[in-house]
C-alpha cells in the first residue's frame, strides 16, 4: 500500500492528503427510508440436507420369564462397563440363581461390529444386556 | 530524536514498511524518512548483510545508503515542518440510508468486522441494546489500544453498536461493557499471534442460557458465540486493533481470535470453589475474568492420558505443562468428571492442586532461559534484582526451577458435559476480573 | 436378531441413547439407565447402582431390566415399516429479523448472525458453479449415524448463510463432496482444518500473510465457518447430546483453522503438489485432530541468531498424541531457515522429525488411544503396533507410527520466525476445479 | 427432554408420536402481510468506531548540509540481528565516508522501553541518527 492509502486508512484529514477521498466515508447515498422497512416479509430457503428414511425394526418378542434362561452380558469396551456388568451378574446370582449368565467383551474398538458374537448369542442365548457409556 | 533536533532515519525490514509509516503518522510525523532493507535480517551472515547495505531499498528501489544520507541531508519542505494538532477521522456517525446488503458490504469492506456477516446496527437495534444496561449512552466506558499505540476512548453507545453487530442480545450487554471497560483488546499487536480468553461466573450464566456442559467451548450457544466474537469487534472498532501490518503484526495469526475462548464455568457440577469466589467476589456476583497468552490445547497427548483404571490427572496436567512458555501462565479447564476424580485423589480444593502442580512441574534453568520471551521480558527484570528472576538467571544451568514464580500462576476452571473425563490446558495469563453487575 | 435385549446406559447419555434407538428404527427401545459415571467406581459403589433405582424413571433398576426382557410388547413396539424424516418445509417466510431469530433458534447456524438464504442469494451462489442445482453431491454423517444426502442447491444455502461469495462456491462443493463433517460426535472434542492451494488463493484474496489463521479476510473467515454450518445442516451434526458429545468442546470449530498456503514465499513444494496435483490446480485438503499449538512454547524457542526449528518442533510434539499426526504450519521465515539448515524438501524435514521424535514403550502404552484403538490392531498383527507392544517398557520408539503421520505447510507474514503445529492427521485432498 | 420431544427433534412422523409438535415448522405463523423484496428497503446504521485521540504533529529536525565530518549514531533497538546489520553499515561508512564518525549503541531495556540517557548523549554528541527496527 502506498503512504496516501495507509494514512487515509488511519482516517487522517485530507488537509494533509489533498485530493484523496477518505476511505471511511459514506456508502452510496440513497433515497429516504421506506416506512417501516423492517416489517416487510421475505422468503428464505431451508438449508437442511435430506435425511435417510428410517426402517422401523419391530422389537424381539419378550420372554415369559427369565427362569432357567441364558442371559448374555455384553461389554462394549467403555471405561468401567465390565465392572458394572460384573455387579449385574452378582445381582442375578443373589436374586435369580436359575439364570445362566455369560459375560462377553465385544471384540475390536467400540465403533466396530462383532458378527461372531451376535451369531453365538443367537444360537446359545435367550436375552442380552448391553452396557454402553462410561 | 527529531523532537530533539537531531535528524534521524529509521531503518526497518521490508515486512514492516506499512507499520513504520503508519506508526510515524500516529506519532505526529507523517512524512518521516524511513528506509527499508530486505527481510529478514535475522539469521543472515555478515556477507549477506553487507549485500543488503550495498543494495537497494526494496520499497523505493533506490540504493539504500544513498537514501539514508539523503534522508539526513536533503532539506525539509514545508509539510515536513508542520506543527499543531490533527484530528483523526473515523467517518460519519451514521451510514446510509441504504439497503441492508449494501450496508453489510460497506461494513465488511471498511474493516469494521471480522469478515463474517453482522447484524446491521440500525438506530432501533442499538437503542434496544442500550436498554440492556442502566448506564447512560454517552458515558465514557474506557480507553483501549491494541499495543503501544495512543488509546482510543469510547462510550456506552459505541460498545452497543459493536454488540449489535456481533449478534448479541440486549441481556448480554452488561458483560460487553465489563469487557470493554477493562481496556483490553482481543487482538494484540505483537508479531507473536496471541490468544485471548474470558471466564464467566455467577447466576448470569443461567439467565443467558450460556453453555457450560457438552461442547462448552464450541459453537453451541448464542451468548458463548456472540459475546466472544464481540470482543474482537470491540478490539477492532473501539481500540483500533486488528489492522494487519499496522496494529496487528502476528505473523501467522491465531485461529482462536474468532471467538476468544469463551468459558462459562460449570459451577453446578464442580466440586471446587468457582473462579470469581477465589478472586474475592461473592457466589451471587456476576464476573468476567480476562486472560491472554498463547493457545489452548487438549490433554490427550499427556503421558498416561485417559488410562483405564486410575487416571492420575495431576501427573497428566503437569506433563502437559512441559510445552508451555514461562512468559505466560497456565489456565487448566477440567471437565466435572476430571474434578471428581481429582477430589477422590485428595485435591478437595483448587489450591491443593495448584500447589502440587507448581511444586512438581520443574524445568532446568537452561530450558527456562532458552524459552521464548524470557530473555526479552524477564532478563531485564532479573538485572534489576527482581525475584525470582534474578535467582533463576544466577543459578547453574542444570538447576531445577518451577515454571512460574507462584502457585497462583496456575488457574483451574470447570467446564464440560461429563461425557468423558478430559481437560484442556491454555498457556494463558490472568489479567483482570470485572464485575458485570456494575454494568447492569 | 430375535433375542430380547436391554441396553444399560449411564444417565449422561440418556438423550443420545433414545435418539440413536430412534435412528436405528426402534424409537421405543427399552433402555435402562444407571447413575453416571460408572468409570472409576469401586465394586461396592457399583453394587449400590445395581441395587438402586434407574435415575431417569426412579424405578428399581434390575426390576426394569428383567421387565424389559419379559413384559410382552405393545402394538407400537411391534411396528414395522419405513418412516420418513421431516426437515420442515422447503422455504420460510417472515420478516428478516424474525427469520434471523428462527434460523438461530432451530439450530441451523453456529449462533452467529447469518446472511439470510433468500432465493435470489441462493441463485446467485449457484452461479458460482457450473454444476446443476439438483445434482446430489454427497453423503455426510457426524459419526456412526445413517448419513444424510444433499444437492448442490442445499450446499448453496449454507454457503450463503456463512457469508460466502459466489466465487467461493466451488471450494464448498469440494468440501461437501468429501462427506467429512467438521463437528464429530465423539466425546473427544475434535478440531478440523483445511489447506487451500493453487491460484484460487489469490483470485479469492485469501490471506496467507500477516494474521493468516486469524479473522482478517472474508474468504478465510466464511469458508471455514461454512464447513461447520454445512456439517449441521447437511450432515445433521453438532447437536449437543445427540450428534455432538465432545465433553469440553473445541474453540477451533468456529473457523476450522483455514490455512491458505503461502506458496510464493515457501522454499518448498506446495502441499497439493506433494499430493500429486499440478501447481496450477486448485485443491482443498482436509485434516482432523485435536488442536493447534504455537512454536513459542517449545524448548529452545528463545529469540537468537541460530534457531534450531527441527529440534523445537520435535519438542513441541512431545505432548501430542501419536494417534493423530503432526501438521507443521511454518512461517516462511521458519521454512527458509530450515532450508538453510539443509532441509531442502519437506520430505527431508519429515524424515528427521519422524526419526528424532521418540517416546518410551511405557509412555506409549500408557496412553488411552493406544489401548483403545491400536492395541486391537497390534493383536491382529498390524505394524508397527504389533512390534511396539512386544518391546520392553524402556525401549525407545518413534512418537508417531509412520513418517506419513507428518505433514508440512507454509503460511504467514514473515514478521517473526515461529511455527505453529497441529496435532492433526491428513484426511483427503479434493480438486476445487472439478466443482467450478 | 422426554422421549417424544427427542424423537420429534429427529423429525420422526407424528404417526408414531401422536400429539408431538414438529419443531422444524414455519417461523411464527406468517400473517398475510406482503411478501416482497425487502432487499431494497432502506436502513441507517451507526458507525461502530471509537474516538481516536488527536495526533500532535511533530516537525522534523532540520537536515544536515552533508554528512562529511559529522558524528552519526547507529542505534540498535534490540530486535533479532539488528546489531549485525548496523555493524555492516558501520563498515560501509568507514569505506565510503571515512571522515564520518560512527558510534554504535544498543538501546537499553527491552524493545518497548525508552532510553533517555541515550537520547541525551546523542543530543549532546551526535549530529544524526540511524535506527534499526524489525528483524
Amino acid at each position: 500500500m502506498n503512504r496516501r492509502k495507509l494514512l487515509s486508512l488511519l482516517g487522517m484529514s485530507p488537509v494533509l492528503l489533498t485530493g484523496n477521498p477518505a476511505q471511511a466515508g459514506q456508502t452510496k447515498h440513497a433515497a429516504a427510508p421506506a416506512a417501516d422497512p423492517g416489517a416487510v416479509k421475505i422468503t428464505t430457503v431451508n438449508p437442511k440436507g435430506t435425511p435417510p428414511s428410517i426402517q422401523l425394526i419391530p422389537m424381539a418378542p419378550r420372554l415369559d420369564s427369565l427362569d432357567g434362561k441364558t442371559v448374555y452380558l455384553v461389554d462394549t469396551g467403555f471405561h468401567g462397563s465390565d465392572a458394572l456388568l460384573h455387579q449385574v451378574e452378582l445381582w442375578f446370582n443373589r436374586n435369580m440363581p436359575s439364570v445362566t449368565l455369560v459375560f462377553k467383551r465385544k471384540a475390536g474398538p467400540y465403533a466396530q461390529d462383532d458378527p461372531p458374537l451376535w451369531k453365538e448369542i443367537k444360537e446359545k442365548g435367550n436375552a442380552v444386556i448391553m452396557a454402553t457409556g462410561h | 530524536m527529531e523532537k530533539l533536533g537531531i535528524p534521524s532515519v529509521p531503518m526497518a525490514t521490508k515486512s514492516f514498511a506499512d507499520l513504520a509509516k503508519s506508526n510515524a503518522s500516529k506519532r505526529g510525523m507523517p512524512h518521516i524518512r524511513a528506509c527499508f532493507t530486505p527481510h529478514p535480517v535475522w539469521g543472515k551472515t555478515a556477507e549477506q548483510l553487507m549485500a543488503y547495505v550495498e543494495g537497494n531499498d526494496p520499497v523505493s528501489g533506490k540504493p539504500l545508503m544513498q537514501e539514508i544520507i539523503d534522508g539526513l541531508t536533503v532539506p525539509l519542505i514545508a509539510e515536513d515542518t508542520k506543527t499543531g494538532m490533527m484530528d483523526v477521522n473515523v467517518g460519519p456517525p451514521v451510514y446510509g440510508p441504504d439497503t441492508l446488503d449494501n450496508l453489510q458490504i460497506h461494513f465488511l469492506n471498511n474493516g469494521m468486522t471480522d469478515f463474517l456477516p453482522i447484524i446491521i446496527p440500525t438506530p432501533e437495534k442499538v437503542d434496544a441494546m442500550l436498554k440492556g444496561s442502566s448506564h447512560h449512552p454517552d458515558e465514557v466506558v474506557g480507553k483501549m489500544a491494541a499495543g503501544a499505540f495512543a488509546a482510543w476512548t469510547f462510550t456506552v453507545r459505541q460498545v452497543a453498536v459493536n454488540a449489535v453487530m456481533a449478534g448479541c442480545e440486549p441481556e448480554y450487554f452488561p458483560i460487553l461493557l465489563a469487557v470493554a471497560s477493562s481496556g483490553m483488546a482481543a487482538l494484540g499487536s505483537s508479531t507473536s499471534s496471541f490468544a485471548y480468553s474470558m471466564v464467566i461466573n455467577g447466576p448470569i450464566r443461567d439467565k443467558l442460557n450460556m453453555n457450560y456442559t457438552i461442547g462448552a467451548m464450541g459453537p453451541f450457544a448464542q451468548p458463548n458465540a456472540t459475546i466472544g466474537r464481540a470482543w474482537t469487534l470491540i478490539g477492532k472498532n473501539l481500540g483500533n486493533g486488528g489492522i494487519p501490518g499496522d496494529t496487528y503484526m502476528g505473523s501467522q495469526g491465531n485461529n482462536t481470535n474468532y471467538n476468544n475462548i469463551v468459558i462459562a464455568e460449570n459451577e453446578k457440577d464442580s466440586l471446587w470453589t468457582p473462579y470469581h469466589v477465589q478472586k474475592g467476589f461473592k457466589p451471587e456476583d456476576n464476573v468476567v475474568s480476562l486472560f491472554a497468552g498463547e493457545d489452548i490445547r487438549q490433554g490427550h497427548g499427556a503421558r498416561g492420558a485417559g488410562v483405564l483404571e486410575n487416571p492420575m490427572f495431576d501427573d497428566q496436567i503437569s506433563d502437559m505443562f512441559r510445552t508451555l512458555t514461562s512468559q505466560f501462565d497456565a489456565l487448566v479447564i477440567c471437565d466435572p468428571l476430571t474434578i471428581k476424580r481429582l477430589v477422590e485423589q485428595g485435591y478437595d480444593t483448587k489450591e491443593k492442586l495448584t500447589d502440587w502442580l507448581w511444586k512438581n512441574t520443574m524445568r532446568t534453568a537452561k530450558d527456562y532461559r532458552d524459552s521464548a520471551f524470557v530473555y526479552t521480558f524477564h532478563y531485564p527484570r532479573a538485572l534489576r534484582g527482581e525475584e525470582p528472576y534474578a535467582t533463576w538467571y544466577k543459578c547453574p544451568e542444570g538447576t531445577l526451577i518451577p515454571y512460574w514464580p507462584k502457585p497462583d500462576n496456575i488457574v483451574l476452571v470447570c467446564a464440560g458435559g461429563q461425557t468423558n473425563p478430559f481437560f484442556q490446558v491454555g498457556n494463558l495469563t490472568y489479567r483482570v476480573s470485572v464485575s458485570i453487575d456494575k454494568w447492569m | 436378531m430375535g433375542i430380547p435385549s436391554v441396553p444399560l446406559v449411564t444417565k449422561a447419555f440418556k438423550d443420545l441413547a433414545i435418539l440413536n434407538a430412534g435412528k436405528r428404527g426402534m424409537p421405543l427401545e427399552r433402555i435402562c439407565f444407571t447413575p453416571h459415571p460408572v468409570w472409576g467406581k469401586t465394586p461396592e459403589e457399583l453394587r449400590v447402582y445395581v441395587d438402586g433405582p434407574d435415575p431417569i424413571t426412579g424405578k428399581p433398576l434390575m426390576k426394569e431390566v428383567v421387565d424389559g426382557l419379559t413384559v410382552p410388547l405393545s402394538a407400537d413396539e411391534k411396528k414395522t415399516g419405513i418412516v420418513s424424516v421431516s426437515v420442515g418445509p422447503p422455504t420460510f417466510t417472515d420478516t428478516a429479523e424474525n427469520l434471523q431469530e428462527f434460523y438461530l433458534n432451530n439450530g441451523y447456524t453456529d449462533f452467529l448472525p447469518i446472511v439470510l438464504p433468500t432465493q435470489e442469494k441462493v441463485d446467485a451462489m449457484l452461479k458460482g458453479s457450473s454444476h446443476h442445482p439438483d445434482e446430489v453431491i454427497g453423503k455426510m454423517a457426524a459419526g456412526a449415524y445413517p448419513p444424510w444426502t444433499y444437492t448442490v442447491r442445499q450446499v448453496a444455502a449454507s454457503a450463503v448463510m456463512a457469508g460466502c461469495r459466489p466465487e467461493y462456491f466451488p471450494i464448498l462443493l469440494a468440501i461437501a463432496s468429501t462427506g467429512i463433517a467438521s463437528l464429530f460426535s465423539s466425546t473427544n472434542s475434535f478440531a478440523f482444518s483445511m489447506i487451500i492451494n493453487g491460484p484460487i488463493r489469490d483470485k479469492l484474496e485469501f490471506n496467507y500473510g500477516i494474521g493468516a489463521l486469524g479473522p482478517f479476510a472474508q474468504a478465510n473467515a466464511t469458508i471455514g465457518r461454512a464447513w461447520t454450518i454445512m456439517s449441521k445442516n447437511l450432515g445433521n451434526g453438532g447437536i449437543p447430546g445427540d450428534t455432538y458429545l465432545g465433553s469440553v468442546g473445541n474453540n477451533l470449530n468456529y473457523n476450522n483453522v483455514v490455512i491458505a498456503e503461502n506458496e510464493e514465499a515457501s522454499p518448498w513444494d506446495p502441499f497439493h503438489v506433494q499430493r500429486g496435483f499440478k501447481k496450477e490446480e486448485n485443491v482443498v485438503s482436509l485434516f482432523r485432530g485435536l488442536g493447534v499449538v504455537p512454536g513459542q512454547v517449545a524448548r529452545g524457542s528463545s529469540v537468537n541468531t541460530s534457531p534450531m526449528f527441527d529440534a523445537q518442533l520435535s519438542d513441541l510434539f512431545s505432548t501430542f498424541t501419536g494417534f493423530f499426526g503432526a501438521l507443521v504450519i511454518a512461517d516462511p521465515l521458519v521454512a527458509v531457515r530450515l532450508k538453510e539448515q539443509g532441509y531442502d524438501t519437506k520430505e527431508k524435514l519429515i524424515d528427521w522429525l519422524y526419526k528424532n521424535t521418540t517416546q518410551t514403550v511405557k509412555d506409549y502404552k500408557g496412553r488411552n488411544y493406544s489401548y483403545l484403538f491400536e492395541y486391537p490392531q497390534a493383536l491382529q498383527g498390524v505394524e508397527p503396533f504389533a512390534t511396539w507392544y512386544k518391546l520392553p517398557d524402556d525401549a525407545v520408539i518413534p512418537h508417531f507410527p509412520r513418517a506419513s503421520s507428518f505433514n508440512v505447510v507454509v503460511t504467514g507474514g514473515q514478521t517473526n520466525a515461529y511455527p505453529q503445529a497441529a496435532n492433526m492427521s491428513y484426511g483427503v485432498s479434493v480438486s476445487i476445479d472439478k466443482w467450478m | 427432554m422426554n422421549r417424544r420431544k427427542l424423537l420429534s427433534l429427529l423429525g420422526m412422523s407424528p404417526a408414531l408420536l401422536a400429539g408431538a409438535q414438529m419443531e422444524a415448522q414455519q417461523p411464527k405463523a406468517a400473517k398475510s402481510g406482503k411478501v416482497a423484496a425487502a432487499e431494497n428497503a432502506q436502513f441507517e446504521a451507526l458507525n461502530p468506531k471509537g474516538s481516536p485521540p488527536p495526533v500532535k504533529l511533530i516537525p522534523m529536525a532540520p537536515r544536515l548540509d552533508s554528512v562529511h565530518g559529522k558524528t552519526i549514531y547507529l542505534v540498535d533497538t534490540g530486535f533479532m540481528s539488528g546489531g549485525v546489520l548496523l555493524q555492516q553499515m558501520q563498515i560501509w561508512f568507514n569505506k565510503n565516508y571515512p571522515d564520518v564518525t560512527v558510534v554504535f549503541r544498543k538501546k537499553a531495556g527491552s524493545y518497548m522501553e525508552d532510553d533517555p540517557p541515550l537520547w541525551k548523549e546523542i543530543k549532546e554528541k551526535g549530529n544524526a541518527a540511524i535506527m534499526a527496527i524489525g528483524h
